[in-house]
């Protein structure tokens, strides 16, 4: 919490990093939607949610901020990896 | 409560709720899946207009119980095509 | 006359309409059964519209119905296509079946909502214990399950007692309630995971 | 809330909505509707409801698991 004090919220790096995630978020959206191949569409997924993860965590001067970030980091990395194995066709059965 | 003010959670929450009924009403390859996967659009919209009222608590239960719902559903589905 | 109540009420109800009208001429059982899940959520959209301490209050009651119902119907559709012996097996991927994520994810889940209490953290809770079940293929002891649903409900009438004739020691009244309350919402929510008979091995 | 995040959210929500109705194949919509839940969280956060954000972002991948049960040996 002393960061913020030194720092103020409204204006300055913290603005810059914000401005540039939203950007890289809306980008690789587009990408996911025009993307033709189905297993393509995924690497763009994981960049949308990387990008989502620092907006969370830099939008509110809050030490709780952090712990949402990582709860959505676990929850999407997790969906977009089932997503995957189950494209790739899910494990052998002995 | 802020009253006659229109947010961007209760206009985008009102789309999403509209376009996703149609879309669950009459899905387009009509299939059970595709059903399924669609009907969980208004309930985003849904819970995008409760956020605009902070109704925390209801949110909150209202994700849990649709995903439970969503369970039951793929055990029905599950048991009707046979599949796995 | 454009105020946010109308607007949103409008659009609702009309969201409403179409979901009855496309029940209405869907004759398929199990499209008419994920239809109704339509409805409900576009009825309460209406109830939370209005905005205030009474819708939430309004919501949580229409969800446990609406969840009592849905799992009561599926259980008379599967009777009736004599469906009921057809065994059906889990997800079999490695990010489910191999790593630590389920156990890691289950136990914050049941964790947290025995923290919520009430119907909210019965159902976070009962929802990690279907993950859980659902992920592992547990053979369950349904014994010990229904003798949990006998202690809560033990446990919640004599937390009534004690608000009709000690009064004045509401807290605890309260706590023994909402513990009651999440113990047997936990109870029955994991049933769901388990009753359909899995027949993994 | 910034008005160019709020953009941006926006952004995703329409693009994962629109995306999501109307492709066909069902690989390609539950990527699309995990583009629309991105864009739901930075509403969440703004609002300060940071325990409704951490619940929910464990619980919503369980739907979409559960819903991949169904469609693996359909597609593959």
């Amino acid at each position: 919490m002393a960061l913020e004090d030194q720092v103020p919220v409204v204006a300055g790096v913290h603005m810059i990093a914000l401005y540039i995630c939203a950007v890289i978020a809306v980008y690789a959206a587009l990408r996911v939607i025009t993307e033709r191949n189905s297993m393509r569409k995924l690497p763009f997924l994981n960049v949308v949610s990387f990008a989502v993860t620092g907006i969370i965590a830099l939008l509110l001067p809050h030490p709780l901020t952090i712990a949402a970030a990582a709860a959505y980091f676990v929850g999407s990395t997790l969906e977009s990896n089932a997503i995957a194995s189950t494209w790739a066709g899910g494990l052998k059965r002995p | 409560m802020t009253a006659e003010l229109y947010t961007p959670e209760f206009v985008i929450g009102l789309l999403v709720l509209f376009a996703g009924t149609i879309a669950a009403a009459f899905p387009r390859p009509k299939n059970y899946l595709t059903q399924l996967i669609n009907l969980e659009i208004p309930g985003w919209g849904l819970l995008l207009v409760m956020l605009h009222y902070n109704e925390a608590l209801a949110l909150f239960t209202f994700a849990a119980v649709s995903v439970l719902s969503t369970y039951i559903f793929v055990r029905v589905m599950q048991k009707k095509e046979g599949i796995g | 006359m454009w105020g946010q109540y109308n607007v949103g009420l409008l659009i609702v109800m009309i969201s409403g309409v179409i979901g009855f009208v496309a029940l209405a001429i869907e004759t398929d059982d199990l499209h008419r059964l994920l239809l109704l899940d339509l409805v409900e959520i576009t009825t309460l959209g209406v109830i939370a519209l209005l905005g205030t301490d009474l819708a939430e209050a309004l919501v949580l009651p229409g969800l446990t119905v609406g969840i009592a119902e849905l799992l009561a119907l599926s259980q008379i559709y599967i009777t009736k296509e004599r469906l009921k012996e057809r065994p059906v097996k889990g997800l079999n991927i490695e990010v489910i079946q191999m790593a630590d994520a389920p156990m890691i994810i289950s136990v914050f889940l049941v964790v947290y909502g025995l923290l919520l209490s009430g119907f909210t953290g019965g159902g976070v809770a009962g929802l990690g214990l279907v993950f859980y079940f659902m992920s592992r293929g547990y053979k369950e002891n349904l014994n010990m399950l229904e003798m949990a649903s006998g202690i809560s409900w033990a446990i919640w009438i004599f937390a009534f007692f004690v608000f009709m004739f000690l009064p004045q020691y509401w807290f605890i009244a309260l706590m023994g309630a909402a513990v009651g309350i999440v113990l047997k919402v936990t109870v029955k929510m994991s049933l769901v995971g388990t009753m359909w008979g899995d027949h993994r091995d | 809330m910034n008005d160019i995040v709020m953009i941006a959210s926006v952004i995703l929500i329409l693009t994962g909505m629109t995306a999501a109705i109307f492709n066909r194949d069902p690989f390609d919509k539950l990527i699309s509707l995990s583009v629309l839940i991105a864009g739901v969280f930075p509403f969440i956060v703004e609002r300060g409801f940071l325990d409704v954000a951490i619940a929910i972002a464990l619980i919503a991948p369980l739907s979409t698991i559960f819903t991949l049960m169904v469609c693996r040996r359909v597609q593959v």
